[in-house]
This record gives C-alpha cells, structure tokens and sequence, in this order.
C-alpha cells in the first residue's frame, strides 16, 4: 500500500509540508464549489414557494422554507392523469436498471477479460468494433430496435428495455474491464492455469476479486446511464413500465401548463437519489492495490 | 517405461527471436531434471512450453507418452512453482495453497491436511491468513512452492525455487525436495543458479547456453567431463581454470607445458594415454590446485607460482596465479600461510585435467 | 466436444456479446446508411433516391454550424474535463480525510437529469439572474458574464456544464487507474529521486494508457451524443448557435419527420467519430501488442 | 369494455386535470382508461415513442395528434377511420369549417379536436400600462412607439423568451399583422416562394429587428413563463404568447382586464392552434369500442367546456355556452367567429397546425437564426426561400 | 567522521505486530554493511525504513548526520534494488536505466555514457530497447542492479541483488561490486542470503533474526566467534555442527566428552584457557572436521566415527556421523573413500571450537 504523500510519523509534517497540505484542501474545497453551485440552486429553489421563485431572485436563499415541493414531487405531483408524484415509478426503474447494471457489468467484465488475458486471433479487431459500438447515435437505433422489439414480443415491457440497455452497455462495459485487466500481470492467469483451474474458474476466483475499483466505476457508469436514460425509456416502454425518468420528463415539461420550478428541482433530486446512494455505497471499494505483492518484478 | 517427459526438436521464437533451438530432452519417470544455463538463456521459457503457457513454434512434445500440443495446461497433470511466484494477491496464503486442490474438487479434510503439512515444511504456518503484499519475498516464494507440493501431479516444474531463501532454508528446502522426489517418486524440471543445488539434487543436469542444449549427464558427468568450454566454465564456482596450453606426447603419456609468470613454463605430466592436437585449452577445477603437501594421489604434480591475490572465503582460501596468462584461482585450505606477492609450491592433479580444443571449444578427452 | 468447449470458450462467451454488437450496431448502421439514400419522413421508408438527403444537409446552414460547434465544444469538453479529472483524481490520491465524500460531491452531477440541472445552469449563466447580477450585487458593476446569451460564446457555456456533468466520472475512472498501479514501482521511483508530479507524469501516467483510452471513448461519446445537456441548456440557441449534430438529428428525426435527413446526419457524425477514433484506437491496441 | 390506452403530453397540474375529467367520463361510460403521458418538447417526445410504438407494432389506442402530422401518420396507413362517430354525432355542423378541415384524411374523419389555443395574443401588465399612459397597440406602429416610450421610462417594452418556438411564434404574428390574412396564407401555409421573398416579408423581418431592440439582453433561452413573470412583476409591459400564458396569470392570483390585459396582435386574423386526438388502428374490439367512446367524449360539449376552462384555450365546437370562460376567452371565441366567416381563421406555423415538421422547421431557423443575430432583413428573406426549398 | 548512516532504537510495527525492535546499527562513510537473517526476518523493512520508504514506529535514523524522519525517499539521496525488481513497466530497459538521471538534469553525453557503462557491466547491451515485461528474471535483476549503479548516492541499498543470476555471473557482479564499493567509496547496505557474498563483500556484518539483531561484527567474527548458538547455527553453509558436549576442566585445558554412536563417548582435548559449565553446546564446523590425516595442526585430534551418510558434492564430499545425538557434518575431500556404515578416523580442529550455554544459547569462549 503505497501513497505519494509522506509516510505519516508520530509528529506529522514540517510547515512547509502542513502548507501544502492546506493549499491542497483548499484546492479540492473550490473545486467542491464549483460542482455544488447548481446542486445550491435546485435545492433552493426546492425549499421555495412558488409565489417566491415568481417574485423573487431565482438563486438567492429561500425566505420561507417549505418542504411542500418534496411532498408534492415524490407523491401528488402530476405525470399525466395520475397525481401521484414519482413514487410509482420507482419500482420501474429498479427493475430495469438493477438487472441490467448486473448484467451488463458481468458480460463487460467477462469480455474484458478475454480480450485482455486470453487474445486469440482477431481479438483486438473485435474489441474495437465492440468499442466503436458506443459511438452509434441511439436516436439512430430507436426505430429499428422498436422493430426488433417488436418481432420479438419484448416491446413495451421491462424485459425488452433490460436487453436494450445491456446491449448498448456492453461496448462501456467491456472497454472499462478490458482496459483494466490488461494491467494486471500474464503470469497470474499462467499460475491459475497450471492449477488446474478453467477459464471461468479463473475469471471467478482470480480476476473478479481483483477488480473491485473497476466494478465500482463500471456499475456507477452503467447504473447512471440506464437509471437516467429517458430516450430508450420513453420509447420502449408502454402505459405500466414506464420509469422514473419520463415521470420526472412529465413532471418538468409541460409546454403551455404552469411551471412549478420548485416542483421540478425537489423531483429530479429524488430522482437523482438512488444514483448518489450507489457512487457513495460503491465507493467504498476504491481499494488501492489490489495486485501488491502478486508477482515479482 | 515411456519416457514420463519427451522434448524433440523444440523450438520456441518471440516473434523474430529465436529463444530455444532444436532441444531434445527426455525424461524417466522418477528422474531430477536440473536445467542450468546463463540467466536468460531460455530456461523459464522451457519451463513455460511444458507446462503449455507459451505454444511453442515446432516440434514434439508429450508428457506421459500423450502429445501434449493441444492439450490445455490445466490437463497436463503438471504443478509449477513461477519464477515470478505469481501469487493470487486477492487470497490469503491458505487459499493460494488450496486453490489448486479445491479447484479438482479435492475433499476439505484431505485439503486442510496437505495445507497443515506443507505449512509446516515450508515454515509459514504463522502466515496462512495474510495476503501475498504482506510477505516478505522469501516468505512468498515458500506459499509459491507451497501452491505446488500440494499437488501430485505427473510432472513438478520448478523454477529458481529456492533463490531468495536464505542458506540454512534452503538446504532445509534442498533436503525436503530430495524426499519428496525420493518418497513419491515425482518426476521433477527444475530450474536453479545454484550449483549446490544442481550437482546435490539432480538426476541429470542439462546444461542451456542461448536456447541451445550444450550438454546432458549426470551431476558427476557434467562436473568432471564438461563437455565443451562453456560447460566446463560455466559449472563449478569458483569456475573451473582454463589455461592455454601446449602438449607433447612422449611415449604413452603427455607433456603439458603452461606459461607462467615470472619464469620458465611449468611442464606437467599427465600419465594418461592421451592424443590431443599440440594447441590445448587445459581444464582444472580450483579444488585440483592445492598447497603442495595438502595433495596425495597419483596425478599430483607439484610446481613455484607466484601468488598474485589471497582471497580467505571462511571454509577456504583462495590464491590466484597468473598461469598461461590467465588468473588461475587454487582453493587452499583455511589456514594457509600464502601471501600474495610470494612464490608458492602448488599441487596440480593431473588426473583430473580436461582438455578442450582451441577452436571449437570441444572436449578433447 | 468438452475439450472443444474447453479451448474454445473465450471465444464462445465473447461471441453472444460480438453477435449482438454486429446486429445491434452494425446492422442498424447499415439499416441507417440505407435509409439516409431514401426520401424517408416520418417513418422509415426503403426505396433508394441517392445521395439527395447528404445534398441538403451540405446546404444546411444550421449544420454546418452544429459541425462547428461539434469541433469546438468536442475538442474543449474532452480535453478539459480529461486534464481535469485527472488532476482531481490526483488531488483525491494524496491520502484524503473525507475523500469519500468529495468524490460524492464531484460524482454527483451525473446522478441527476440534466432535464433540470440544464434549468439551474441556465438560471446560474444567466447575465440577468445568475453570476453576473450576483457579482454586481456584491458591487462590481463592471463585471460581465453573458456568455449564454452570445451567440459567439454560447457554446462554451455548454462546455462549461457539460464538464461540470461528466468530469467526476473521469475523475472516478483515473482514480481506479491510479489505485491499479504498483506500489512498489512508485516506491522505485521515489528512492530513484525522482519528484512526485514526475513520478504521475513519467510513470504512473504512462502506465494507465489504456485507462485513458476508457477515459477519451467516454468522454468522445458523450461529446458526440450530448443532446439533453444542449436541449436543456440552450435549446440549441441563441438561434442555433448552439447546435451539435445530435441535436440537429434528433430534431429532423423526432420534431421535423425527416428521418432519411436524420440518417444521412448521423452517418456523417459516425464518419467523424470514425475518423478521430480509429488512429487513436491503433496506436493504442498496437502498442499494447508488441 | 371499451379500453383505451392515450398517449399525451398534458402533464402539468392544469392540464392533467382536464384530462383526467375526459378519464372520468370515459370510465363514468365503463371505459378502461390507460394513461400514457410523455411530455416534453412540444409533443416531441411524445411522437418519439409514438413511432418507436408504431414500428414495433404496439400502437397506443388514441394519441394526442395536431395539424398536419394527422395526415401523414394517415398516409402511413395507420390510422383508423371514426366517421361514424362524427357523422352520428354531427361534428361538421358545430365545428368551424377551417378546424375540421384539420380532422378529416381524404375527406374520411380521423381525429377528434379538444380546444382551439388563439396564438396571437399581446399581453401586457396594466399597471404598467397606465402609469406610462399607453393604450393597447392596434397597429405595428402604435406598437413599435409605445415601446419606444417604454424603453425610455425604463421599463422592458417587451418580455419574451429567446428559445426557437418563441420567435416563431412572434414571427407569424408579425407576418399576419404586417402581411395580413392573405399573404399569411400564402406564405405560411401555401409557402409561395414568390410570397416569401416578397418585399412585405423583408417588412416582416425589418420589424423583427426592431422587436428585438425592444427586448432586454438576456433573453436568451428564457422560459416563456419566466418572461410572463416579468410582465406580472411590472418588469416588462408586454408578451406576445399564446393563450396559456393566462394560465400564469391566472396561477399567480392575477385578473384580466385589471392586472393584465389580453388583446390580439396588431392586425386582422386569428391564428389557431388545435389539440386534438387522433385513433390509430388497433386490434381488438373492446379497444376499437375505446375508440369511438373516446371521440365521441372529447368533442361533446360537457368535456369541452371543463377543458377548455381549465386550459385557458376555448372550445373547438361553436355551439357552447361561453358563460363560465372569462373575458380573454370570450374575446377568443368572438374572434373566431368572425375570422372563421371572413376566412381569416389561420392556422398557426409555430405551432405546428400549417406546415408539415421539417417545412416549418426550416423556417423556425431563419426565423431564430435572424432575430439572435445581425442579419439583414434581405438576407433572411433570401435564406428563407432557401431553407424551404431545402426542405422538401 | 560522521557516520554516514546512524539507526538508533529503531522500532517498526505492522499494524499490532513489531517488525523490527530496538536496532541500533551505524556505519561510517566506505562501510560495506551486508545484513543477513532467516527469511521474514526484517532485513527487507530495514532497507525501506532506511530509504524512507516506511515509516519508522520509533527511534531515530540519520544519514549523513541529518535527522531523516520528515525527509521524503526522493531527498535522502540513496540509490535501491528492489527484492521485487520494481522496474518502470512503461520503460524501455534504458529509459529505466536512465529516468533518474535524466530527472536530475544530467546532460544527455553522461546519460549515454553511464548507461553504456554499466550496460555492458550488466551484460544487457542486447536489452536495452526491451520493455521489462520481455525479459528473463535474471535479466530483470540486472536492470533494477542497472538503475542503482548509474547513481552516486551517500549510500547504496541492495536488496538480494544478486539472487536469480547465475553463478558466474553472480561472482563477475559481485566483483565489479567490490570494486564499485573500492573505487567509489561508496557506502552500501545489501542484503543477501549467499554467505560467500556476505563474507566476500562485507566490511561489517549486522545478523538479524526476528527483528532483533543477533551480532554485529567483521565477516571474520561472525565466522569464527558467532556470539550465540543462532548466528553460530545460521552462518556457513553446510551449518557449523553445534553438539551437546560435558566438559571438565583438567589444569588449564579441558576434557570435552561427546557421546558417539556405537560406542564410547569421544574425550577431546582444548588446549586453551577456558572456564566453561559442565554442559555446553559444542560449536565446529564441517571444514574443522577432516578425515584424519589430511589435517594437521595443535588443536587437530583423532577419532573414529561410524559414517552415516556420504554426500559427494562436486568439489567435497560431505560425510555424516551421529554425534552428541546430532548428525554432525564434516567436510572431507572428494577423493575421499568413506563408504556409509563403515568407521572412518575423523581429524577435530579442537583450536577452532566455540562454546555456548545450554540454556541462553550465548558464547561462553
Ligand atoms: N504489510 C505487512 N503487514 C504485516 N506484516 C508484514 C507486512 N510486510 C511484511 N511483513 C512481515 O514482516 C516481516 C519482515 O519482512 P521483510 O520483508 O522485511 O523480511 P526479509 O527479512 O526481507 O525476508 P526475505 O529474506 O524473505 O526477503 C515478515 O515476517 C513479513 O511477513
Ligand atoms: N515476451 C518476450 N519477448 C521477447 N523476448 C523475450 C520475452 N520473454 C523472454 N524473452 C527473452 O527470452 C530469453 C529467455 O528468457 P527466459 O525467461 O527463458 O530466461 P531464463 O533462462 O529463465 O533466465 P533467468 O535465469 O534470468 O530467469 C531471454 O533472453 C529473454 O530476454
Ligand atoms: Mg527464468
Ligand atoms: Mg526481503
């Protein structure tokens, strides 16, 4: 376990060194600012009345604060003819995006580590036309996978949007894995082998525990991106399996309504909070060194 | 018996680098390989096609009378300690031992036994729950050898097993090698820099110099009748002398005339029926020059050299001699008087020399 | 057949993945080739008119401008957000008390839906409500900040929150490169005198290549797909002066019923993304080969 | 059991609200209502599943559909045809002639219109007004020098909003005021390039020009509402807009006629903008039996009137009774009236109801592109004809 | 002078477990400190805890008369070879060699010069574009030798440098080390398991055992006078014989009764002036034990032992006999005719034996 700062003694630092250490605080603080600057504005405006964001400076602190917003957004908030806020949508969301984030995430990790540890012939080649796959336009593939859909009896339903959203996650999920077990030394595969485990046993045993920094920011990428997909969600989906995402798009957009800012700022927090709780549990297992004291050399 | 190993005509290239080149080695069941060579000179990659880690670019080979060439490594029925250890850094040390065995389904009481005995041997019980980046590197390279004891393969592969134990370890190690290979039979490739090693472990000792197979024999083979130069100098350590040479033959035995500094040549006898050309390279081991006195046998000859250097390595001293312009070391017992800067009396045992040919570096006799 | 399956299942458990990929990628690349040679509207239609729809996008004046700003606001976003979440990543290395959470705080803005984050950037970049006023507020009557409203610098603004957006996940993705990196080989490196900001340059840096490699598809993909960060923020405007290709294709797609237009755009930005990524993805894969 | 599943994009609080009186009727006639709202982008993403559902074979029963766009789903062959319902029910005598028009696919009836929204509105704050000593401005000209003494008493002549649809719609309000009816007519919806290039439409733009003087820096993007707030606020004296930003008026506890006032934009005409629904072909009986229940509800004048109460617009039909609608509402329907019989009832460009998607699209750029930039009125003519030549 | 390195109380602790406890180690500037120990022993703690690699749990440690607790690896101005190599993955063989001198703002001519210097030392000219990942284990050492070497620190840490090279090149490497350490006047601390290393090379040797040092001292001392039965046991290879002995003293030299197997206790008799307990542990090494005749000497005397094993082992051969309940090892020449099972007449180096306590384990002569 190694890290570039100082090894910490009993008497940590010298001034010069307590400096730094300061200036890098600060540095991450302001840093801090800038990524909470909007956050500052939703939750405030969240907190408003909307006779406050009318009159009022839109990004000034709330006079009365009012938790009204929050209640009306997470359940009566309109998303149609239903009032019920986002709460029913939830369940949708976590449906689709649960198994897809596993499922996506286990099929990158195993294409990874082909392409990484056991490159056959062609591997690269398919490695990058896996890759190139996450450059398509999904506004291009709405109408044909809507065909496909179709044909395969999976339109409108929640498995259908799983299988949308894994297949377009592989080219991520494979590409963050591949990348990661590339580094990761040939001899540990050799020594496996010559045990007599198989190739799955390997991947299993071996290379899954190794790559807890890496499932961490594939499950974070793939989880952000199907929990926060609308295209594919409001497309794919029918009356019923809707998710979160079109709720909150109902919530926010209405072209000749009254526009309840407030409303809409306290709901796409909510909607925002499954997200922040997977980065802060996830998290976690930004573990250094993981492969310390495997090979010599 | 079917050879338990059959290398033919292996080779094995990195892209355009030829690595190994046209080996042929055979193995009994029951023999100790020791592969030897220059680091760098393809043992680790031998080590590698056998197990079936790296394809190897033409030729045969077959463990177990079966070709081996589509057979995948798992299949081999092979246990190999790494050079590099490669130890599962995610496992504690217990688990890097059993993997291997709960892998093939080996029963958890059979596992924890075999765990508890090879800990044992190997000295690393305190150590079973860390993890590989908690070691220190002999403590590694021991669960390395641990990962392969445990098995009862068809084949051990081991490289450099033992290189960063220290002396008393691995003579313990040493010991308990031997056993394993004597108790269970094992057929054993092992790969070491150790010629202690080699000459007390082996069965047979193939010599490797640039992926070409200078000589295969027995431990005593090797070392009394190296084959060519570099076997002869690259075996023993102190290295064997080599001492350019004229000889002359005089009746049924040989004149050996060697330059020396500071005087006349010296001219030696070697009463052995000899027909070598008149340009030798003349081979003796350090161990065949000893003080004048300290030698009785048939061969011994004594001769004056001037002792350029005293170099005392605890159980012995070493003087080295400029003999036919080259350094010449003689191993003398500890307490010699020698001074560098004096004339010594030396005696050679000319039973022992071996003779090379000046060109091709062959053995003459 | 067992030993069969045996030697060949890497290539059985990449094929299902490498199958979907062909059909689902490039097959409807095809389908979309197709259909960009067709007069199709609001649905799809199959009968080949030639190249007229890659004539009038080559007339449209709005894209040349989405191109523009595709160069622009691509070459910016990507640059600044890798530069920056490297750094960050850094910073974040150096033995954080609370790093958990400032990595919670620099992640966020991926959780939330840039459908209303877009509301309160445009709120925060507004000369009239935002930062401006704020800073005149505080007595600097001179100071200006109307990037959103101009129409030369809109897409900086764009920029601005699209960083804001995606850096922290950069920075997420660096931070597990840097954790992967050899203790030991850094302790090396210390002994070998060298100072810490060369040790990430010269060795740390070099050895997470393929990281960056993860690092630019993310960052070139989003640069090529940003669409709701554009709608939201924006609109495309002042005018279109803020238009991306993406956007311009989801318009002709969804809002204007001209689908064989927004076929013919989208194999244009493929043509794009092809032509940047393929010599980096080549030097990258090869390097890793020898 | 009639079963019908809508998709719409009435969302917000008011809205969902007069969807769900529609639901209750259609429930209160033992219909199964499924709600399938996906608001956003003026319909956009509503017609983004719409096709995805289409393609896949999974159509909604009835969808919230408007202008041209019915006909070209209806050229897709995948509408079904309610004749029945409106020749039972007698639509073509209680809706004005210019409306139903919009209903009918080669002459067969296909959608079933909701309200009639009136485009051309001018808001103003009255307080504002009065202070200033302005009367509401009936021609360009009054307009352009009641702006100019705003702008001197400091107050913003005129609160709008710089996204895309905003200046269209302040565009077509111009093209009618300045052009009237007819050359509207041939610009707008016939899209005579002659009309296009014409020197009443570099009026047109001149006008825009000066509009965008009386517009305050950071419009940029702004949300229509927020420019209603700035006309509430007393910030700002006028909004061009649509009738639903009365809605925010009202929302904010503000009375016409006493704190805002609402009048037409300068000039003749009235600029409609009718939601409407129409039925896809679907399987199944009981969903068919939706169907026509649904067509039948939505344009009975009960349904009708609690609508278009709750939405700001008025009802499509003529026949109800206006007692219940407030006076900007009444001013509305009047208007219809008489524009429906002197053929100045005019189909709204920005608002989707003249010109099929990628037409209008085309103009809305010029449109935008000329009004955020330095363009001269000649040049914007000329790239006008252009983009709709293009656009074809 | 100062010395150049100074470890006073030096504590170190992983987590709950002391590593390292109480060293006190100084060595002044041209000291060639070479530290052995049993593996896991700590001596690869020490080497980081000196290069500031871990941080020290208590006391002080200064080098060059300079406090080290806040100065930071890259400002101790020392060099390092790993155990592990640690090579820079992303570096070509030069780039590694050189990257330090380069940082330091080395001209490029002496960057060229140095790398071509020591690469032909090294003997990696042909490696020099490989990447680490294409090298052989010992070619890998080489390099990481190779990154040290082109420095000119205040001191050198060697870590087993020398452990996966071969023989010959292990003895070429340790010269041009002596020599480094001669010309330079370098201060190093190396590590090594190889005794002839440690005693060829050192000036002082620290022995370490558990984190404690055992004995400090030239490699002659530790040879001759280890100052406990570990360090006795630990040093020399085959290991000094350590057998249980009663002595009695008879005027000023002393009976020394060892139990033999198959007959009588041999009587040995020390002529020196000892005052020794009744019981002791015996400590003679294999070398001070010969077959009678081919010693000679005041303290040699004779006696007959039965031969348990024979071990030819190239150059000697080793001869087992149980003696004093331990099998006692001695070092015959390779000609030698004893045969297992037989009497064979063994020469004691009673001048040479070193006396340990029972119980403590210490030295008592
Ligand atoms: N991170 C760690 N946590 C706990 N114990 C550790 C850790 N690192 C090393 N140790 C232990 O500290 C002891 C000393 O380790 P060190 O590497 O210094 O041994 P060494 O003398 O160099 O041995 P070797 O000759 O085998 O290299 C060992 O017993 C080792 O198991
Ligand atoms: N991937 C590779 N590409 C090119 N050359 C390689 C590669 N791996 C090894 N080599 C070269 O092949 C030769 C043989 O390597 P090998 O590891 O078998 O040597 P070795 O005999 O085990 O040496 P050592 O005793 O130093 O471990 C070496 O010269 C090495 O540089
Ligand atoms: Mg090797
Ligand atoms: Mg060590």
């Amino acid at each position: 376990m190694t890290d570039l700062s100082m090894p910490r003694t009993r008497a940590q630092g010298t001034a010069g060194k307590t400096a730094l250490r300061w200036l890098l605080y600060v540095l991450l603080g302001l840093f801090a600012l800038y990524y909470l600057m909007p956050l500052f504005v939703m939750v405030t405006t969240s907190l408003k009345s909307l006779e406050e964001i009318r009159t009022g400076s839109l990004i000034a602190l709330p006079r009365d604060v009012t938790l009204e917003a929050w209640k009306t957004a997470w359940s009566s908030a309109c998303t149609g003819i239903q009032c019920e806020g986002l709460r029913p949508y939830f369940w949708n969301s976590v449906l689709i995006a649960v198994p897809a984030v596993i499922l996506s995430t286990l099929l990158g990790a195993l294409n990874g580590y082909v392409v990484a540890q056991w490159r056959f012939r062609g591997a690269n080649i398919i490695f990058s036309l896996m890759l190139f796959g996450c450059f398509i336009p999904f506004q291009v593939v709405l109408l044909p996978m809507a065909r496909l859909l179709g044909l395969m009896g999976l339109a409108g339903t929640i498995p259908g949007l799983i299988f949308v959203h894994v297949i377009y996650g592989l080219g991520f999920t494979t590409l963050f894995f591949r990348n990661y077990y590339v580094t990761i030394p040939a001899e540990l595969t050799k020594a496996a082998r010559v045990d007599g485990a198989g190739f799955l046993r390997i991947f299993w045993s071996i290379f899954l525990p190794l790559s807890l920094p890496i499932v961490v920011v594939t499950v974070i990428w793939q989880f952000t991106q199907i929990w926060n997909d609308f295209l594919f969600g409001v497309s794919f989906s029918q009356a019923g399996t809707q998710p979160v995402t079109v709720a909150l798009n109902n919530i926010v957009n209405s072209t000749t309504g009254v526009k309840e800012y407030n409303v809409d700022m306290a709901a796409a927090i909510i909607a925002g909070l499954p997200t922040l709780l997977v980065y802060v549990v996830a998290g976690k297992y930004f573990i250094r060194g993981l492969t310390a004291g495997s090979v010599k050399g | 018996m079917a050879p338990i190993l059959d290398i033919k005509n292996l080779y094995k290239n990195y892209g355009a680098t030829e690595i190994l080149k046209d080996i042929n080695i055979s193995i009994e069941p029951g023999d100790f390989l020791v592969l030897v060579g220059p680091s760098g000179c393809g043992k680790s990659t031998l080590l590698n096609c056998i197990a079936g880690l790296e394809p190897i670019s033409g030729g045969t080979l077959s463990i177990g009378g079966k070709d081996m060439t589509h057979v995948s490594p798992k299949d081999r029925d092979i246990a190999m300690v790494f050079q590099s250890y490669a130890l599962y850094p995610t496992m504690s040390v217990a688990k890097n031992i059993t993997f291997g065995m709960k892998v093939r389904g080996v029963d958890q009481a059979t596992q924890d036994a075999k765990l508890k005995e090879v800990a044992s041997l190997l000295q690393i019980e305190p150590l079973l729950n860390r993890r590989p980046s908690q070691l220190s590197g002999g403590q590694r390279q021991r669960v390395a050898m641990g990962r392969a004891l445990v098995r009862d393969p068809k084949l051990f592969l081991f490289d450099e097993p033992l290189s960063n134990l220290d002396a008393k370890l691995r003579v313990e190690m040493r010991t308990e090698i031997k056993k394993l290979h004597q108790t269970l039979d094992a057929s054993i490739v092992y790969v070491t820099h150790d010629q202690i090693e080699a000459m007390t472990l082996a069965t047979k000792i193939v010599v490797l110099k640039g992926g070409v197979v200078q000589q295969i024999g027995t431990p005593a083979e090797i070392y009394n009748r190296p084959a060519n130069l570099f076997v002869a100098d690259f075996m023993g350590s102190p290295a064997m002398n080599l001492i350019p040479a004229r000889v002359q033959r005089n009746g049924t035995s040989t004149q050996v005339a060697i330059a020396r500094a500071g005087g006349d040549p010296i001219v030696l006898t070697d009463t052995r029926d000899l027909h070598l050309p008149e340009e030798v390279i003349l081979g003796l081991r350090p161990e065949d020059i000893a003080e004048a006195g300290f030698r009785a046998g048939a061969g011994v000859q004594e001769a004056a050299c001037l002792v350029d250097m005293v170099e005392p390595a605890g159980a012995d001293t070493y003087v080295v001699s400029e003999l036919g312009g080259k350094q010449v070391t003689a191993r003398l017992h500890a307490e010699t008087s020698a001074q560098a800067g004096q004339m010594l009396n030396l005696a050679f045992d000319m039973s022992k020399v071996s003779y090379f040919a000046k060109d091709t570096g062959e053995r003459l006799n | 057949m067992s030993e069969w399956l045996e030697n060949h299942l890497p290539k059985v458990v990449l094929a299902p993945s490498f199958i979907a990929v062909l059909i689902f990628v490039y097959g409807f690349i095809g389908w979309t080739a197709w259909v960009s040679l067709t007069r199709s509207k609001l649905l799809p239609k199959y009968e080949i008119k030639g190249f007229v729809q890659y004539e009038r996008l080559f007339d449209s004046p709005r894209w040349d401008t989405a191109i523009n700003n595709l160069y622009i606001f691509g070459a910016l976003f990507i640059v600044i957000a890798m530069v920056l979440g490297l750094a960050l990543a850094i910073l974040l290395d150096q033995k954080i008390r609370v790093e958990g959470f400032i990595r919670t705080i620099y992640l966020y803005p991926m959780a939330l839906s840039m459908i209303v984050t877009g509301t309160a950037w445009k709120w925060i970049l507004n000369p009239g409500l935002g930062i401006e006023s704020t800073v005149r507020g505080w007595g600097f009557e001179n100071f200006t900040f109307d990037w959103l409203v101009n129409p030369d610098f809109a897409i900086y603004t764009i920029v601005m929150a699209a960083v804001w957006q995606s850096s922290g996940f950069v920075m997420a993705l660096f931070l597990a490169g840097l954790r992967s990196v050899d203790g030991e080989i850094i302790k090396a490196a210390q002994v070998d005198g060298i100072p810490t900001w060369r040790i990430y340059t010269a060795i740390i840096i070099p050895s997470m290549a393929p990281i960056f490699l993860s690092a630019f598809i993310v960052l070139a993909h989003l640069a090529i797909k940003s669409f709701d960060l554009v709608i939201a923020l924006t609109g495309g405007g002042p005018g279109y002066a803020t238009d991306l290709p993406a956007t311009y294709m989801y318009a002709m797609a969804f809002s204007r019923g001209d689908i064989g237009q927004a076929a013919a755009s989208a194999m244009i930005m493929m043509l794009v993304v092809f032509a940047i990524v393929v010599p980096y993805l080549y030097s990258e894969l090869r390097a890793k080969n020898d | 059991e009639p079963q019908a599943e809508v998709l719409h994009w009435w969302t917000s609080g008011g809205e969902a609200k007069s969807v769900a009186v529609l639901q209750e009727e259609f429930a209160a006639n033992g219909g199964t209502w499924t709600d399938m709202p996906v608001a956003g982008g003026g319909g956009d993403a509503a017609m983004t599943a719409l096709r995805a559902r289409v393609l896949a074979g999974n159509a909604p029963t009835a969808v919230q559909l408007k202008g041209p766009a019915i006909q070209e789903w209806y050229e897709e062959g995948v509408l079904a045809d309610i004749s029945n319902v409106a020749e039972a029910e007698g639509w073509d005598k209680v809706l004005p002639a210019s409306i139903a028009a919009h209903m009918k696919c080669e002459g067969t009836w296909c959608a079933a219109p909701v309200n009639v929204h009136r485009v051309d509105w001018i808001w103003a704050n009255a307080d504002v007004l009065a202070a200033n000593g302005i009367e509401m401005p009936t021609t360009w000209d009054e307009f352009n020098a009641a702006a100019e003494k705003l702008q001197a008493a400091g107050v913003i002549p005129l609160a709008h909003g710089g996204q895309a649809w905003q200046d269209a719609t302040v565009f077509e309000t111009v093209v009618l005021g300045l052009g009237g009816p007819e050359f509207y007519n041939k610009a707008l919806v016939e899209l005579d390039p002659e009309a296009l290039t014409s020197d009443t439409m570099v009026k047109v733009f001149d006008q825009m020009r000066t509009l965008r003087g009386f517009v305050d820096e950071n419009f940029s993007g702004r949300d229509w509402n927020l420019a209603t707030a700035m006309v509430m606020n007393g910030e700002a004296a006028f909004q061009i807009m649509g009738d639903w930003a009365k809605g925010e008026f009202l929302a904010a506890g503000k009375e016409p006629g006493k704190d805002f006032l609402c009048a037409s934009t300068p000039g003749d005409g009235y600029l409609y903008n009718v939601d409407s629904f129409a039925m896809f072909d679907v399987e199944g009986d009981d969903k068919r039996a939706g169907q026509e229940l649904l067509a039948k509800l939505i344009v009975a004048p009960k349904f009708q009137e609690v609508f278009n109460l709750n939405k700001g617009s008025i009802p499509a039909r003529t026949d109800v009774s206006l007692d219940k609608f407030d006076m900007c509402a009444k001013i509305s329907a009047e208007d219809m009236a008489t524009s429906s019989e002197n053929g100045s009832l005019l189909p709204s460009y920005a608002h989707g109801m003249a010109l099929r998607g990628a037409q209008a699209g085309a103009i809305t750029d010029v449109v935008t592109a000329h009004f955020n930039s330095d363009m001269s009125s000649q040049e914007a003519v000329q790239q006008l004809a252009d983009a709709v030549a293009n656009s074809y």
